[in-house]
């Protein structure tokens, strides 16, 4: 398949762009696979493309029910970043991070990765101390950070409420300079560009309905297009796991809820950075085509409806407007809803599962996206040697069982919390 | 210091709530009307409707209506409903009303004083109800929101108990008093429009 | 806006209430602290898409705590009581 | 007041719903022109002869006026200037008003020379998707983007502060009618007339809809007139609520709509006291949706130039602003609404010089009329290319059967101006689908109709394809009478439908695009405000982008402001074509509220500056700020941070003083500190102590009347959830004290224990933290102070002893008494009911004049208490056990409490997990902040492992000379007198600590007890 590069874009102008190739191929399921995923977000995608890639397991197919990315690959605010204080969290968000900073290059796709900076405000003395303590974990662990002060914070975004009649003062803030943006469709169609070009079947349109199961064992995958045996059998099907999980009648420390997601119409570059709101649930970037990106707190009740409600539309335009006065005349142009596997400490889950052969990937909150490459990394590792990395060695099921829990909000459990 | 003169209560509006006209004036004068009532007597009691019907027969001289939402009383006490076997029971400060009400009801029942811990607001106007439906997101319909009826609910982000005296229309704001001057703040500022007359 | 009603308060907006949860979890009481019973109360949820038992406290309101059925997928609310009582699905939805 | 000339050579002499008694001066990109009331900017521009209005999103491609509603994709301006600007606004949309400014937007230099239009000679470069194909190399996209953005984006926004308000506004109703053209008046009279609650909802300025726009009769008289008939019989209705200028903008759960009202956007600036726009969250028992259609455009070569316009769009600006489009017009539709345009056209007294009708036979009444009119009519031909820049100047007709087979056709120029087109109607279904509703393809009509719903909405009229005037009224009133019965409100007997006077027209032809002309490479816009060709659909589907999310992803076909309505279609319909499918199996996208888009202001209200969140006061707050005391926010509730004295100005210096003082002053003579915001909870009833033995690790069977205890509680999860002193003032009656910041979550755990848990036990709980004011006095002379303040009770340590609780009077103010402590000093804290806080803060503040007593806050507080190694919500912080806290002694082994099972797990009882310690620096002057990481070595080079992390901290304890700090550190309780290093990589700083005990003043506790 041909190498994406200018070179071939002005050679296929000139040709009248009839010589371009799909994307990925659209195969017919094969009676089995090595490794069957569940799952054709960006966390499927770059499983397949790893076990492919690095651990040379190219008998692999993804089984998407609808469109690739159509989950919260496709509907997420795009930030990336590995600004974490726990480390079980921090080591593997950092990874993911470095993944990032490489993949456009390892896809020969443009995910446009945009290392803006991801700046976290603190409204007190006592927010300073905490994102202190994160910043100061974060660089003993060799990840960048910033702490920055009121005038510090200024400088950077001008256009924040600096003034007497801000609800919330600014004290300063904690600054993440490697951390960013990406394009989230691209993201999902380099990884199966990808993967396909290693061989990869990437069935879309194929919804598991049912598994065929032997002792401890899962033997097939049960579809709309047919039953598949498997090999293996990986879930990255976060915010339905739940859901799947039930059809195999295991109970998960997760619930899933809805977040909502905003954005404005498309204007010219206004606000250059990735802020969020340290007085509630906010936060605020601008996309390449212009638009103010946003995205609030959960709807707070467990829902599967991609949509949310207008309350929670108030209360996030409202700490917009607290944050950014200026915004007020500028238009919100759509909004919409994902669902987001909350799992009970508000850290992914990876790892094996109970059942034999069946590996889990989920409970990723509002955290999948930036997790993508890193997610996919781990858990083809996980698959392909049947034991986790050490990466995500702490991200383990059992852990809330034996109450080693990873909890960055400090919330319990209640997953509607993180 | 039992020389002290007798101690007068503060409302938490004092130096906020400042009598006056603000805002629009329409020829036929300020749309709203909006100010403090106070000092009351207010005394929350968990507690069997027959019990706090005994009692208040005694206690109180008028009986609790054991509906959801029902008030009582048109003139002092006045006894509002504010859940399952739970009242609030308001009238002008005068006589200890919470040891009146502890004597006359049995060991089992609870009884709270929350004079201090509530601001009582009354608004009235033409345009009440407007102004109520800014902030609140209940049905103030007349129809749905008759006089001796009264809602918990949230009104301007606050937790308030507004019990409609009369339909003209009249309502009393009890809000808790650490959240008294946002909430003023926020009816003034939304009255604006119509004309406030702060008394 | 999802509309709860309140056995107390009458039909209301939820943004009156704060979300509490799963309401088939019963607590254990009485149970060995080392019974699972535990583990499974405090952290392992059904989840379902579709019908859902939950809690939610009308902390705007009455502060009574109020049991809703509620789909999950399309949040239609199919009946609601006090916690103790039963709430059944309407017909309609067991056939669906 | 802008003055122009008075020409507008493009206005008709009559007709329309302007006002010429009124004519507005305004401006658009720095030229002053007239137009009148009743105008909107596009018509205004328009009739001024302004044809060329913005460049579009990609290409910079001269664009003109498309539409004449809220689809417009190409006629986008910044309005106004200022705190009051307004990119990416509709010209289509602009109510006229004198003084009124607009500009162009995307453009550089200028409209007429846009340099950036350098883009549209590349456009073989930059189709669809080219960016994921390239700058993927050094110096990395970041670089890249940097140009990108510039080039995108559409209109320009500054920082500037919005001077205008907003209101949020809730409604209840029975039956919401949501557009006001026939078929929302006819149902809204009907509804209204058997007296149910009734909302009305229009977009625009006045009712009527596409009444306003067409030359239609009802009962043998214009339309209009029976639209204003009806709107005056609904606002005589009592129960009719009309509200016009609002966009129902979403269709949300509960049958709820939101809308935003538009006060005052048709004025230069609001009128004093009133709002710019008003939000309004409808709550519906059914909805129905009258919200008519949209035009869809004919996809050919060149259909993006300045005078191509909607065909309706063109009647509408001849029949409601009596403005010429153009002044020679050629049509091109594929029903007979070609024909129908070219009558009102030609009655406008524009020159129709041809109606191209792709279709060959099939057509109704018009085409005779139109025929009898002299007017060129060409059948099976379509438009294959247009000519003109900065505006049309003609078009290139050819027969169509012709170029569908490959071959080079003849083709005719014709001169015009104006290229009128119309491709059919799409129903809006948009509100529909913001819910469950599913849309389903109605080929008769080629448009998405509404499918079934899971809510209580029903679609009327042209919103369910029902697009004749006499299908609208009968649609409209059947549906006001029948969903008015069906929620119980009696009907009378059917009224007749108005009569119309409507001819018979001819079949729609489907015509997703009119294939390229062999040889040219054709630039057929499918999405014109997004630049998105026929091509790039067609290349999107050839590399796989084949469901319709790709394509619009990949594309971004309906990603504009104007989400797709008038492309949306067109591009499905092409990739079908593409495909080979059937465009109801290729399916369409999901539409997202808000239906237009809506200002962010607007969802905010009245919430925003200081008042974006509540803020609580404690009942002393005034005396706190004619004190000098500086004040901060402590979870909602302004307290104390410090307090000047009178004649100090705020400085760091000063800050520092005041904190060592009121430090010193607790420590040697005493201090009072305002503590109304801790939460407090009045607990009553016969298992009271039962169930403060539940939620409490410790025990509380043996509390006497008129003791305190201090408890500790967890979450369900073994976690600490709060501490505090609960005290017990009578039988079965207790009062429990929380930290500030839990006091909310902690009734509600005690609520939710209570109500769904343990509904047997008689316990009653009451939140009274707004009935009392507290005050705390410590110090050494606060016995003094007390004696003073209380000269009937007895304060010494026998009659009155630490943890000791009295009820009592403060010269006739009720006050309840307890001596408990937080500084570690002998201390009382004093409660007070609310409204005598003041009074009984202001005899405190009289009675320990003489015994050096201060006025001191939050900082001093928190030296204090770190000296005595208490904890806060600094160390409670949502991850730590009891154990780890040093409560580990506290938990009863006698009984059960809550989050007793889950604190028995492995790695919550883990010996080595951090546990609370005091950390002091080694120098014994070095500072350490909070925030601090706990590690071994501070030359460890990363990953380093991370032993505990500094939790409190104060610069200076100035009672020990030193800084002191509290810290989680592993295993921390067997490391005390060993030595750690606290680091701060972010500022470069280590420091060697010694770890202590967390009590580091006064550890046996004399003081405190003397």
């Amino acid at each position: 398949m041909a190498e994406y590069s200018v070179f071939s874009l002005v050679r296929n102008a000139l040709t009248g762009h009839k010589n371009w190739q799909r994307a990925w191929r659209d195969p017919e399921p094969k009676p089995s696979y090595d490794v069957v995923i569940v799952g054709g977000g960006g966390h499927g995608l770059a499983t397949a493309f790893y076990l492919a890639k690095v651990h040379g397991i190219r008998n692999v197919a993804v089984l998407e029910k609808g469109w690739l990315g159509g989950g919260n690959t496709g509907r997420n605010t795009t930030i990336v970043r590995s600004n974490y204080m726990l480390d079980d969290n921090s080591h593997f968000y950092e990874k993911s991070l470095q993944l990032w900073e490489q993949l456009s290059h390892e896809l020969n796709f443009n995910v446009m990765f945009s290392q803006r900076g991801v700046l976290n405000l603190a409204h007190s003395d006592g927010q300073m101390d905490r994102f202190a303590r994160r910043g100061n974990s974060m660089r003993l662990n060799g990840v960048d950070a910033e702490l920055l002060d009121r005038r510090q914070v200024m400088k950077m975004v001008p256009h924040l409420d600096f003034s007497d009649e801000a609800r919330f003062p600014i004290y300063g803030g904690l600054l993440q300079p490697r951390g960013g943006t990406a394009r989230h469709d691209a993201v999902a169609w380099g990884l199966a560009r990808g993967a396909d070009r290693l061989g990869v079947d990437i069935i879309q349109n194929c919804e598991v309905t049912g598994f065929r199961r032997s002792g401890n064992r899962i033997e097939a995958v049960e579809t709309s297009r047919g039953t598949i045996g498997c090999g293996k059998l990986g879930f990255a099907v976060a915010g339905n796991t739940g859901h799947l999980a039930s059809k195999l009648g295991l109970k998960l420390p997760i619930e899933s809820h809805v977040l909502q997601a905003f954005v404005s119409e498309p204007l010219k570059p206004f606000f250059d950075h990735v802020v969020t709101f340290g007085a509630e649930h906010f936060y605020l970037s601008q996309s390449d085509k212009g638009g103010l990106v946003f995205g609030g707190d959960l709807d707070m009740y467990n829902s599967y409806a991609q949509r949310g409600n207008l309350p929670t539309i108030d209360h996030v335009m409202r700490a917009g407007l607290a944050m950014v006065p200026s915004i007020s005349r500028l238009r919100l142009l759509r909004h919409w809803g994902g669902v987001m596997d909350m799992s009970m400490d508000g850290s992914p889950i990876i790892g094996k599962s109970p059942i034999d052969n069946l590996y889990l990937n989920c409970g990723w909150c509002y955290g999948g996206f930036k997790a993508t490459p890193g997610s996919g990394w781990v858990f083809a590792h996980t698959i392909a040697e049947d034991e986790p990395h050490a990466l995500n060695a702490g991200l383990r099921l059992d852990r809330f069982e034996r109450g080693h829990l990873i909890d960055e909000e400090a919330t319990g459990a209640v997953p509607g919390k993180h | 210091m039992a020389d002290l003169a007798s101690p007068q209560r503060r409302s938490a509006l004092e130096g906020v709530l400042v009598p006056g006209d603000f805002g629009a004036t329409p020829f036929n004068g300020p749309g709203i009307l909006l100010s403090e009532r106070g000092p009351l007597s207010v005394v929350q009691i968990e507690a069997g409707t027959e019990d706090l019907t005994a009692a208040a027969g005694n206690a109180l001289g008028i009986a609790p209506s054991g509906m959801p939402n029902e008030a009582a009383g048109t003139g002092r006490p006045r006894i509002l409903g504010t859940g399952t076997g739970r009242w609030l029971i308001s009238e002008p400060e005068g006589r200890d009303l919470a040891a009146h009400l502890r004597a006359s009801l049995p060991e089992s029942a609870a009884v709270t004083g929350l004079s201090h811990a509530r601001v009582c607001l009354r608004l009235s106007g033409r345009d009440a109800r407007t102004l109520l439906a800014k902030g609140c997101g209940i049905d103030i319909h007349p129809d749905a929101f008759r006089p001796d009826t009264s809602r918990m609910t949230s009104l301007f982000h606050c937790a308030a108990l507004i019990d409609c005296r009369s339909a003209e229309p009249v309502y009393d704001i009890y809000v808790h008093r650490s959240y008294a001057v946002h909430l003023f703040e926020m009816l003034l500022d939304g009255a604006l429009e119509f004309g406030c007359r702060v008394a | 806006m999802l509309y709860i009603d309140c056995p107390y308060c009458g039909s209301r907006g939820h943004e009156e209430f704060t979300y509490i949860g799963d309401a088939t979890k019963k607590r254990p009481d009485g149970a060995e602290t080392s019974d699972p019973a535990w583990f499974d109360y405090v952290y392992l949820r059904d989840n379902p898409r579709g019908p859902h038992l939950e809690l939610w406290h009308h902390s705007l309101g009455c502060r009574e705590v109020v049991k809703v059925l509620r789909n999950t997928l399309t949040h239609e609310i199919l009946g609601a009581g006090r916690p103790g009582d039963k709430i059944a699905l309407p017909d309609a939805e067991t056939e669906r | 007041m802008i003055r122009g000339k008075e020409q507008q050579p493009f206005r008709i002499s009559s007709g329309g719903e302007i006002e010429r008694t009124q004519p507005l001066g305004f401006r658009f990109d720095g030229k002053n022109y007239i137009g009148y009331q009743g105008d909107t900017l596009a018509s205004a521009l328009l009739a001024n002869g302004v044809r060329l209005v913005g460049r579009s999103f990609k290409y910079h491609r001269p664009r003109g006026i498309y539409s004449a509603g809220p689809e417009e994709p190409n006629a986008l301006v910044h309005l106004r200037s200022g705190g009051r600007q307004e990119p990416n606004t509709r010209a289509t949309q602009i109510e006229l008003f004198a003084g009124l400014e607009a500009k162009s937007q995307n453009r550089w230099p200028n409209l007429k020379l846009d340099l950036m239009g350098v883009n549209d000679l590349a456009s073989r470069f930059l189709v669809a998707g080219f960016y994921y194909k390239t700058f993927m190399g050094l110096p990395g996209w970041h670089f890249y983007e940097h140009f990108i953005r510039k080039a995108a984006g559409m209109g320009a926004a500054e920082h500037i502060p919005d001077p205008d308000s907003y209101d949020k506004m809730h409604g209840h109703a029975d039956i919401v009618v949501i557009g006001a053209g026939p078929a929302g008046l006819a149902a809204a009279l009907q509804a209204g007339e058997t007296g149910a609650r009734v909302f009305l909802i229009d977009e625009n300025d006045r009712p009527g809809g596409r009444l306003r726009a067409e030359q239609e009769s009802i009962d043998g008289r214009p339309a209009m007139d029976w639209a204003n008939e009806t709107v005056a019989a609904l606002q005589d209705m009592e129960n009719v609520t009309l509200l016009t200028r609002t966009t129902a903008f979403g269709y949300y759960d509960g049958d709820t709509i939101g809308a935003v009202e538009r006060v005052s956007d048709h004025l230069l600036a609001p009128a004093p006291y009133k709002v710019r726009q008003r939000r309004w969250l409808i709550h519906a028992k059914r909805v129905l949706l009258a919200t008519g259609a949209t035009e869809r455009p004919l996809v050919f070569d060149g259909n993006d130039r300045p005078g191509v316009m909607l065909a309706g769009a063109a009647r509408a600006y001849a029949t409601r602003f009596a403005v010429q489009a153009g002044k020679s017009a050629v049509i091109f539709a594929n029903s007979d609404d070609g024909y129908r345009t070219a009558l009102d056209l030609a009655y406008a007294g524009i020159d129709v010089r041809g109606v191209i009708d792709p279709r060959t036979g099939g057509q109704g009444e018009l085409k005779d009329r139109v025929a009898a009119r002299g007017i060129d009519i060409v059948e099976g031909a379509a438009v294959v290319r247009t000519h003109g820049y900065l505006g049309l100047a003609g078009v290139d007709i050819a027969d169509l059967e012709t170029l569908r087979s490959g071959r080079m056709p003849e083709t005719r120029f014709i001169p015009c101006d104006l290229l009128a087109t119309g491709g059919g109607w799409s129903p809006n279904v948009h509100l529909h689908s913001h819910q469950s509703g599913r849309p389903v393809f109605d080929p008769a009509i080629a448009a998405f109709v509404p499918g079934a719903s899971r809510m209580n909405d029903r679609s009327i009229g042209a919103a369910r394809g029902r697009f004749s005037l006499a299908e609208c009224l009968a649609d409209g009133i059947a549906a006001g009478r029948e969903t008015a019965q069906g929620l119980g409100f009696p009907v009378g007997s059917s009224p007749a439908t108005p009569a119309t006077d409507e001819p018979a027209t001819g079949s729609f032809m489907t015509l997703w695009q009119v294939p390229a002309l062999p040889g040219r490479k054709a630039r057929s816009f499918v999405d014109l405000q997004d630049d998105v060709a026929a091509s790039d659909v067609k290349l999107a589907e050839s590399e796989g982008y084949v469901s319709v999310e790709h394509l619009k992803r990949y594309t971004t076909l309906g990603m504009g402001t104007d989400q797709g309505k008038t492309s949306n279609i067109n591009g499905h319909g092409i990739l079908a074509e593409a495909r080979g499918m059937d465009i109801a199996a290729v399916g369409t996208t999901t539409f997202r509220p808000p239906y237009t888009p809506v200002a962010i202001g607007a969802f905010a209200g009245r919430e925003r500056g200081r008042h974006a969140h509540p803020v609580r006061r404690t009942p002393m707050h005034d005396w706190h700020l004619a004190n000098g005391a500086k004040m901060i926010e402590a979870g909602l509730w302004m307290r104390p941070q410090y307090y000047l004295q009178p004649g100090e100005t705020p400085s760091r210096a000063a800050m520092d003083e005041a904190i060592i003082r009121e430090t010193l002053a607790v420590r040697n003579a005493a201090g009072i500190s305002d503590v109304s915001t801790l939460g407090k909870i009045d607990i009553q009833g016969a298992d009271a102590a039962e169930f403060l033995n539940r939620v409490y690790i410790n025990g509380w069977k043996t509390l006497a009347i008129g003791k305190a205890r201090y408890g500790v509680m967890l979450r369900e999860d073994g976690i600490a959830l709060d501490d505090g002193t609960t005290s017990r003032i009578g039988e079965n009656h207790y009062y429990m004290t929380t930290t500030t910041a839990e006091a909310g979550p902690v009734m509600q755990h005690l609520e939710v224990l209570l109500q769904v848990h343990w509904p047997d036990l008689d316990v009653k709980v009451a939140s009274v933290t707004d009935e009392w004011a507290a005050m705390a006095i410590a110090g050494p002379n606060s016995r003094a102070i007390l004696s003073a303040l209380f000269p009937n009770t007895d304060f010494s340590n026998d009659a009155f002893p630490f943890m000791g609780v009295r009820e009592t009077d403060l010269g006739g103010i009720p006050a309840r008494i307890f001596r408990i402590s937080f500084s570690g000093e002998l201390a009382y804290e004093i409660a007070v009911p609310a409204d005598y806080g003041t009074a009984a803060w202001e005899r405190c503040i009289e009675a320990g004049a003489g015994h050096g007593l201060l006025p001191y806050g939050m900082e001093a507080l928190g030296i204090l208490r770190i000296e005595k190694g208490h904890v806060t919500v600094s160390e409670i912080d949502g991850r730590h056990t009891a154990g780890d806290l040093g409560f580990g002694g506290m938990m009863s082994t006698k009984k059960r409490f809550v989050g007793d099972a889950m604190a028995a797990r492995e790695g919550m009882a883990d010996p080595s997990r951090p546990a609370l310690v005091g950390l002091t620096p080694l120098d014994g002057k070095t500072r350490i902040r909070a925030g601090s990481v706990l590690v071994a070595d501070p030359k460890t080079p990363p990953p380093v492992p991370k032993l505990g992390h500094v939790s409190s901290s104060a610069y200076l304890s100035p009672n020990l000379g030193r800084p002191i700090s509290l810290g989680m550190l592993k295993g921390g309780r067997e490391r005390i007198g060993e030595t750690v290093w606290a680091v701060f990589p972010l500022r470069n700083e280590a420091v060697e600590c010694r770890v202590t005990a967390p009590v580091v003043y006064d550890e046996e506790g004399a003081r405190l007890h003397g």
